[in-house]
């Protein structure tokens, strides 16, 4: 049974191709009129642009200085060389933000990733089925959100130390909560809709039901939420460096360099937490902005408003 | 309305027993070895040990559960293990402490946060509008902890209007140290605040029974104070009541910060010394008084709400 | 629409404008009256109770020592450190063999004023109530901090210790080695010379305290403690603030009336002969973060305050305090720390434990000269083996050859050790704490080890895992400092002694049995020229076998505002706070330009 | 000559959307006499609201506007006067009634509260004053008991209810001009009634001008004394009732009257408006009178016709109240043992007002909802006792179609794809080519383009949308179908073409359905048998001609008698 058939929403048998008119998706919908709005399009970019120089410092093709260490210039102030300066090991401050941005980005990522994943799974379950597997679902929920998340955070880099993949898992491993508290009332509402019900009457399974028919239709809350996960989990990584459970010792990171900088602005060395939030407040800002436009131009409630 | 109450705190043991596993799970099982520690710089093996059986941390682990559930149960976590006073003392004393930073914090937000949204809901689709939600967002684009040192910095050295940080006892004299911090407080609030509320009342706005307000001939400003107001009450209380929990544990950054030895200050000394018992102690108790609060959320919402029938 | 908009303008402006008028009556920095002589102390931690017998931080010392009295106290001004009688009458008699010594104590020292008392009435202090005190250091129920002063020293006290456990013995039990001769006189019998013995009765641990207030506050006592010291305990709001003020019925100390060289030229002598303490009141302040602490003094809010590391450039210029502070009335003082900080390898693991060489590259691979200058701003002296400054056995000539910084005769070494360019070296863990600075130092660690060729990752972990990993002996290498308990060689070298492994305090595993036998030696001895010559003997063992990397000597910078008297650093013994004198006069003066 | 209230002239309206300025309006001009009823009518899209709400001066702003007009009432130019001076008027002398009863109250004020507001601000009374009127007026819309229920919440009270409260609130303070948009239409027939009547005496009471907008011209022909036909924004006739009732002019006031299926007729085929009206409006000639009187009926013969689905004892019962352990004390009994025999090939219809639970036992029927008693049997098989496999098998043979084209197909899912999933799933046509073959001969069997299957469901009208619900329906070449009011959301000129196909797909393939609805003129137009339902019972059932003809239980009298007639009243006087 071919299911990508159905998911895929373009039917492409090549000798009828150019006999069928072109569809417009909701998303291709959405995303024509984000085009006309020039914060959507500028906040774009402007998530393009991090996304871009992570890639490119990813792979070491720019900012390659980011781990030259040069003692003989520690704490520079800004130079043309350095334009942000250099830190405790000499090394260029400018170049370790923009490295950091791979960091925050992976910990964007993962972090709201891993909790997209669980929060829409968990959520799907509970809404489609109800029962007891909604009360199992809620149980868990529950549970998770009444412990203090700094607790639970804690908990696993005592577990697993202190390193990128455990700050991705504890941020994704509590934040969860919310969207699945969001996507299991979307599937409540969904599961007895008319298209569902019509799913359900042609004979569609239950996993059918759920990822091919319910699961487009909540898309956009997954896509909205992931990216208030996004910042979120970039202003957590901050501050679980505060705590001391950030990065490995060593990785570019924003929010090392902002804690670091609770120290170093005495020394009068402000361009370490200048760089470090001046890429963050761009990027988060960016991603906001575009949430916001992203909401508008997906949520039918707010549709002519 | 009893039978209600009864059954949602019926409905709070399954929650705490869950509690009880993870906390139990994170620390007992998967935490790090608190006598090694208590044991101090000239331990010896036997004095480990020993250690060990006086935390109650030595026997198989379905006993140290049983005695983790027994805990929990009789509220009697004991003394802390790093400080030697009753955890009850400890909350006690860090509640007053947290609660004066809180209140003001969160009575000056919502006040704020709730005219601004009004204001904001009121003049929707002007520049104005446009603007509160650029500010907002840019708000809350800045990590919280730079809002605290340049805070500490700027107003608090270079400008030197308040105390940087500090406390006092006699609640009059405290005030003064609770300034910057509540400021801080409020103004990283702020942005997330607004366009909370600026949502809810926005959702108000297109429903159908302000049209048939305003086909009564009633003033935009009645329509907004009476009707959209009341309505959008109901989330708001409910969000509003569901953090005082939080109010009362206070701010973990913001207390570490300010020197405030309220009990978000006791959770990260409790973490950093690995103080089983208080750590225990105030996860319990978090999850009662969030239990507790979502309760009487919903209680006030079937208060607020006359459509809701509470059985 | 305008009117809705006008009110709620005016209520947003009403909102800020009280913020803005509330801060305006504000006054800005903490008042002090002209006749205040409070003394604003701050701690740069928090601590965890003030009973003497766990007292093992500086900061709980700190407190712990304004409220009791040991026995002895080290002389305020003269250097080296000279013990002093305190509680006691006079410094004590000695058998001839050293076992047996005699201590008069005080007559008329009294307890402070408290509820345990009859009356609220603090009683006189008898020899008998030090007995107790010792007894409740050695009380394994307490699992006191201190007891290892005594553990094994002491005539009769571990055969108590394991009576007590077993509930065949208690406090009335009569131990031979800690008998009360009368009301003021006591007499303590060693198994074994123990040279260090009054050095131990100098610190919090022996401190005498009431039974009574033991016995009414139980477990709490370390919240509500009652000593004879000159500052009674009156408040504290857990992990802000301390009050303490003075104690009408002190005994009576003088002001010391000699002192070392060039204390009389400081004005150190001004006030000799005259009652201690001088101030009403301290405060101490527990201040985690280092910024408030630093803005706190700098507004005059504290007294006294370290020097953050990262403003050391701003204070300090070319040793010298700079100018602008200078012109703020702030002094400084800086003297040498009797410790050392170290990188310690496990002996314990199979690589590095077995491989001097190995452990001779890293040494010589880490440029120790740079990390002062980056992590101490130069306050500090290289250290070349175990042995702090200020210490009998510390020869600053002595130079230990695996720690001079030279990147090529590592890579021979490493070569020699079996890796050839770090070739075939697994990765090494090297753990550190999570601050900061601690990251910053395993980075710069870790950086010096890949230029040689060695793969290192960093454990960074909180500071009870640390621990737990040391005493469990499962950490491969991990930065750590030690801070002499007293002026003697021994307590460092103690790190080392084979029987002392983890979890005893030798972390690092060491155990050579020709330093074990060095060891056992020198504690046989007294001090002089042959133990000293004893002691060089274990440091050349050291140096062969390289079980740490020693890095720095620490140089004490601390800073104090000009209202501030009878200022003389003390990096022993932290009770000197009631030579301290706050010039009121001076304090209204000077703040007033802060 | 009589006076006139209202006069609309050369109504412009624009809406701003992403896709540029839409004229909702396109210049329309009406008035409204004194003391007299205007109907307002036209299918959705026309205009009609929105000019109504021109006048209350409530057109949101953004996105809409007024471009061009006047809107004189009483000499005065609603348009030019002050936001101040439009609120005297609001709700004092024009007042409004909305559609939806549920959604324009608000929740959380008492209905006493929210009638003495406009009192307190227009008329100047003081709370006391205020209530005792309130409840004065609530005894007038009939409200029982109103001393109490002035003090009830509007959840406290039914949908029928509400819209008397809204009545209430309306004419507190004696209007000149009550505007009524689409007051009935959320309501069940025998409380459109009600209301109807209460308006018109109301009317007659204070002698109120009335302008009435609705889609229903079986309601304009019992209230209107004049009609306006709005289509496409613009105006395409107005004239007094009868008139237009008996001589329309317009060919799409023509084809509005004649698609309207009636319970005096009953024709093979209903008329729609494309037969007198093609789409760039040019009249078609055609001749209304041709199917008036007809009374077609299809025969049922055993051999033909055996009975393919029968029903026995069926039960449906949600759990309403439980104990603290668990135990349910109080049920919902939505179908309450129903037993019912449907012939292969023929239409059974099921009638009832909302909650009868029609809806209900449609879907426990195909086990969307599992039946909690009774036996389903088709074809000789007890649907309920079936394991999920032959459960899924059986679903090829049985389908339904919903009610809300809107709700009823997956936006996210271009309707090909819609199309093919039956296909899919349950294995039908070899390759995928052959499934897009097959999709595409399904839309053009619905009668919409093959060239349309990579469109999504939004880029249809609603009437587009449920011919495409059709077309997946058929997918698995079904021999039975369940049409859950499947029409009743659509326009009547709409409503008339997806009647016609479903006739026409019944003929063709043989279909078995079972139509739901609550419009009896519809159900007796494509039934053969119909079932009346009354709180979960099915309480009459007849063939199609002798339950309109000889109704016997009260309740399907009740009903029949509600239903608008159609017939202008001043012909019914006559």
């Amino acid at each position: 049974m071919k299911v990508a058939s159905i998911s895929s929403t373009a039917i492409d048998t090549k000798s009828k191709q150019d006999e069928l008119e072109k569809g417009t998706s909701l998303w291709a919908d959405a995303a024509s009129r984000m085009k006309k709005k020039p914060v959507a399009v500028v906040s774009f970019w402007f998530v393009a642009f991090y996304l871009g120089l992570a890639l490119l410092c990813a792979l070491d093709l720019i900012f390659t200085s980011y781990s030259v260490v040069n003692n003989d210039i520690a704490y520079q102030a800004p130079t043309w060389a350095h334009w942000f300066g250099t830190d405790v090991f000499g090394r260029d401050v400018l170049a370790r933000a923009a490295h950091g941005t791979v960091t925050s980005l992976t910990v964007g990522f993962f972090g709201a990733g891993i909790a997209m994943f669980i929060g829409t799974f968990f959520g799907a379950i509970g809404g489609y089925f109800g029962g007891k597997i909604d009360d199992l679902v809620v149980w868990l929920y529950t549970t998770v959100d009444t412990i203090p998340g700094i607790l639970l955070v804690v908990s696993f880099s005592f577990v697993m130390g202190p390193s990128l993949k455990t700050v991705c898992l504890a941020i994704g491993l509590t934040a969860w909560v919310g969207h699945c508290r969001i996507i299991r009332g979307e599937y409540i509402k969904h599961r007895d809709q008319d298209y569902v019900q019509g799913a359900a009457a042609l004979g569609a399974g239950h996993i059918r039901r759920i990822f091919l028919h319910i699961l487009p239709n909540v898309f956009h809350l997954i896509l909205i939420n992931f990216s208030l996960g996004f910042v979120g989990a970039i202003k957590s990584e901050v501050i679980l460096s505060f705590l001391g459970l950030g990065v490995e010792p060593g990785t570019p990171s924003w929010g090392v360099m902002i804690n670091d900088a609770k120290q170093e602005l005495f020394r009068g060395v402000w361009w370490g937490l200048a760089a470090a939030t001046i890429f963050m407040f761009f990027l988060v800002l960016a991603v906001n902005l575009f949430n916001s436009e992203l909401r508008d131009a997906l949520d039918p409630k707010l549709k002519n408003k | 309305m009893l039978k209600f109450a009864i059954r949602r705190t019926l409905y709070m043991f399954p929650i705490l027993f869950g509690i009880a596993l993870v906390t139990f799970l994170l620390f007992n099982v998967a935490g790090g070895d608190p006598a090694a520690q208590a044991a101090g710089k000239y331990a010896t093996a036997e004095k480990i040990q020993e250690m060990r059986e006086s935390l109650g941390i030595a026997g198989p682990l379905h006993e140290q559960f049983f005695g983790h559930l027994k805990q929990m149960a009789t509220f009697d976590f004991g003394r802390s293990w790093s400080t030697k006073q009753t955890i009850r003392s400890m909350i006690f004393s860090g509640i007053g402490a947290s609660v004066s930073l809180m209140v003001p914090v969160y009575v000056i937000s919502l006040i704020l946060a709730i005219s601004l949204a009004l204001l904001v809901a009121f003049l929707r689709g002007t520049f104005f509008d446009g603007a509160t939600l650029v500010v907002s967002l840019a708000l809350m684009s800045i990590s919280s902890l730079v809002y605290i040192l340049a805070g500490q910095y700027f107003v608090g050295y270079e400008l030197g209007l308040f105390p940087i940080n500090g406390w006092d006892s006699s609640l009059i004299a405290r005030w003064q140290y609770l300034v910057l911090p509540t400021l801080i407080f409020v103004v990283l609030s702020l942005g997330s605040n607004v366009l909370f509320y600026r949502t809810v009342f926005l959702d108000q706005m297109y429903q159908d029974y302000v049209r048939t307000a305003r086909s009564k001939g009633l003033a935009d400003r009645v329509i907004l104070f009476k009707h959209v107001l009341r309505n959008a009450m109901i989330p708001i209380i409910t969000v509003v009541v569901t953090q005082l929990p939080f109010m009362i544990l206070g701010s973990l950054l913001l207390e570490s910060f300010f020197g405030i030895p309220g009990l978000g200050r006791m959770i990260v000394d409790a973490i950093q010394s690995s103080d089983f018992p208080v750590i225990k102690a105030m996860t319990t108790i978090t999850a009662i008084l969030v239990l507790v609060f979502q309760l009487v959320a919903d209680l006030l919402y079937a208060v607020v709400d006359p459509r809701v029938q509470v059985r | 629409m305008f009117k809705t908009t006008k009110s709620i303008v005016q209520l947003v402006i009403l909102t800020a404008t009280c913020l803005v008028i509330s801060a305006c009556t504000n006054s800005c920095s903490q008042k002090t009256s002209s006749t205040d002589t409070t003394l604003h102390f701050p701690l740069a931690s928090t601590i965890k109770g003030m009973d003497p017998i766990q007292s093992n931080s500086t900061y709980s010392s700190r407190v712990v020592s304004q409220i009791f009295t040991p026995l002895f106290e080290y002389h305020y001004l003269k250097r080296p450190y000279e013990l002093v009688p305190q509680a006691a009458e006079s410094m004590p008699e000695a058998s001839a063999d050293g076992l047996v010594h005699t201590i008069k104590i005080r007559k008329g020292m009294k307890f402070h004023n408290n509820d345990c008392f009859e009356n609220g009435e603090g009683r006189e202090v008898k020899a008998s109530d030090f007995i107790y005190s010792w007894k409740r250091l050695a009380d394994p129920d307490n699992r006191a901090n201190g007891f290892w002063i005594f553990d094994g020293k002491i005539k009769g006290l571990n055969e108590w210790r394991d009576a007590k456990s077993k509930g065949e013995a208690d406090y009335d039990t009569v131990i031979e080695g800690m008998k009360v001769l009368d009301d003021y006189t006591l007499q303590i019998t060693l198994t074994k010379p123990y040279y260090q013995l009054y050095y131990t009765l100098a610190m919090e641990f022996t401190a005498v305290v009431p039974k009574e207030a033991v016995d009414k506050y139980g477990e709490e006592f370390l919240n509500n403690p009652v000593g004879s010291g000159p500052y009674v305990f009156t408040e504290w709001v857990r992990g802000s603030k301390i009050t303490l003020d003075k104690n009408p019925t002190f005994f009576g100390q003088k002001y010391p009336s000699e002192g070392a060289e060039g204390d009389k030229e400081a004005g150190l002598l001004d006030d000799a002969g005259q009652d201690i303490p001088f101030n009403d009141k301290i405060i101490f302040y527990e201040v985690v973060e280092s910024q408030p602490l630093w803005l706190n003094f700098m507004k005059g809010n504290y007294d006294v305050a370290g020097i953050p590391k990262d403003n050391f450039d701003a204070v300090v210029v070319e040793g010298e305090l700079s100018d602008d502070m200078k012109g703020k009335g702030i002094q400084m003082s800086t003297y040498l720390q009797p410790d050392v900080t170290y990188i310690a390898f496990n002996m314990k693991d199979p690589i590095l434990g077995k491989n001097d060489k190995l452990r001779k590259a890293i040494a010589m691979a880490y440029d120790s000269a740079t990390s002062i200058d980056k992590f101490y701003n130069g306050r500090g002296v290289k250290a070349h083996s175990p042995i702090a400054p200020g210490i009998d056995a510390y020869d600053p000539e002595f130079k230990n050859p695996y720690v001079e910084f030279d990147q090529s005769k590592a890579k021979q070494m490493l070569k020699d050790a079996g890796f050839p360019d770090g070739k075939g070296a697994p990765v090494l863990e090297y753990a550190t704490t999570s601050s900061s600075t601690a990251r910053q130092m395993a980075e710069y660690f870790k950086q010096n080890m890949e230029a040689v060729g060695l793969k290192i990752q960093i454990a960074s972990v909180s500071w009870p895992q640390l621990q737990a990993k040391i005493k469990d002996a499962k950490a491969q290498m991990w930065g750590i400092a030690w801070l002499a308990d007293y002026p003697d060689a021994e307590n460092f070298l103690q790190l080392l002694y084979g029987p002392n492994q983890a979890p005893g305090p030798n972390g690092a595993n060491f155990n050579n049995k020709k330093f074990n036998k060095l060891y056992e030696q020198a504690s046989a001895l007294p001090p002089g020229e042959e133990r000293t010559a004893v002691y060089q003997k274990m440091r050349d063992i050291f140096v062969e076998e390289m079980p740490w990397v020693p890095n720095v000597h620490r140089k004490g910078y601390s800073l104090r505002h000009g209202w501030i008297k009878n200022y003389k650093p003390h990096a022993i013994k932290a009770n000197s706070l009631k030579y301290f004198k706050v010039d009121t006069g001076k304090r209204s003066e000077l703040k007033a330009k802060l | 000559m009589s006076e006139t209230i209202l006069s609309v002239k050369n109504l412009a309206v624009d809406f701003k959307t992403d896709d540029g300025v839409v004229r909702a309006v396109k210049g329309v001009s009406f008035d409204i006499p004194k003391g007299k009823t205007v109907g307002l009518v036209g299918e959705s899209g026309s205009g009609k609201s929105v000019s109504s709400l021109a006048v209350m001066g409530l057109i949101p702003n953004p996105p809409g506007e007024v471009t061009s007009g006047e809107i004189l009432f009483d000499g005065q130019d609603l348009l030019k006067v002050s936001d101040a001076e439009m609120r005297r008027v609001r709700g004092n002398r024009i007042s409004m009634i909305f559609q939806e009863p549920m959604t324009s109250l608000n929740p959380v004020f008492t209905v006493g509260n929210q009638i003495c507001e406009s009192l307190i601000l227009h008329q100047g009374l003081d709370k006391r004053a205020a209530k005792q009127k309130a409840i004065e007026l609530l005894d007038q819309v009939g409200i029982p008991n109103p001393s109490e229920r002035v003090d009830s919440y509007p959840h406290e009270m039914s949908g029928g209810q509400r819209q008397r409260v809204m009545i209430a609130m309306a004419i507190a303070c004696e209007p000149e001009l009550l505007i009524a948009d689409e007051p009935t239409t959320a309501l069940d027939v025998t409380i459109q009634k009600q209301i109807l009547e209460l308006m018109a005496d109301l009317q007659k009471k204070y002698g109120m001008s009335v302008l009435f907008i609705t889609h229903d011209l079986g309601v304009i022909a019992d209230i209107a004394d004049d009609v306006v036909v709005m289509y496409r924004g613009d105006i395409v006739e107005k004239g007094n009732t009868e008139q237009i009732f008996q001589k329309p002019q317009h060919p799409y006031t023509k084809g509005l009257l004649a698609c309207r299926p009636s319970l005096e007729s009953n024709p093979q085929r209903l008329p729609m408006v494309s037969d007198f009206m093609t789409d760039e409006g040019e009249e078609i000639p055609n001749d209304i009178e041709a199917t008036k009187g007809d009374k077609f009926v299809r025969s049922i013969s055993e051999e033909e016709n055996p009975i393919i689905l029968q029903l026995k004892g069926v039960q449906k019962h949600f759990p309403l109240q439980k104990t603290l352990f668990g135990k349910v004390t109080k049920w919902v009994k939505a179908v309450d043992g129903v037993t019912l025999n449907v012939r292969k090939g023929r239409t059974l219809g099921l009638v009832g007002e909302s909650g009868c639970g029609k809806t209900t036992l449609g879907r426990t029927v195909l086990r969307l909802i599992e039946p909690t008693g009774g036996q389903v049997i088709y074809d000789g098989k007890d649907i309920t006792a079936l394991d999920p496999n032959e459960m899924r098998e059986m679903r090829k043979r049985m389908q339904i179609i919903f009610q809300d084209p809107y709700a009823s197909l997956n936006p996210r899912m271009t309707v090909g794809a819609a199309i093919m999933e039956p296909m899919v799933i349950h294995n039908l046509g070899g390759s995928k080519a052959e499934r897009v073959k097959m999709a595409g001969d399904l839309m053009e069997r619905v009668g919409l383009s093959r060239m349309m299957l990579n469109r999504y469901p939004h880029e249809f009208s609603g009437g587009q949308r449920q011919r495409i619900c059709i077309a997946r329906a058929l997918a698995v070449k079904p021999d039975f179908i369940i049409c859950d009011e499947s029409v009743s959301a659509l326009d009547v000129s709409v409503q008339a073409q997806i009647l016609n196909l479903l006739l026409d797909l019944q003929e063709e393939y043989g279909l078995t359905y079972i139509f739901i609805s609550h419009d009896l003129a519809v159900v007796k137009f494509i039934s053969d048998e119909v079932a009346v339902m009354y709180n979960g019972q099915v309480v009459e059932m007849n063939d199609a001609i002798g339950i309109y003809e000889n109704p016997q239980h009260d309740y399907t009298k009740k009903l029949l008698s509600a239903i608008p007639k159609g017939i202008p009243k001043t012909m019914l006087q006559q």
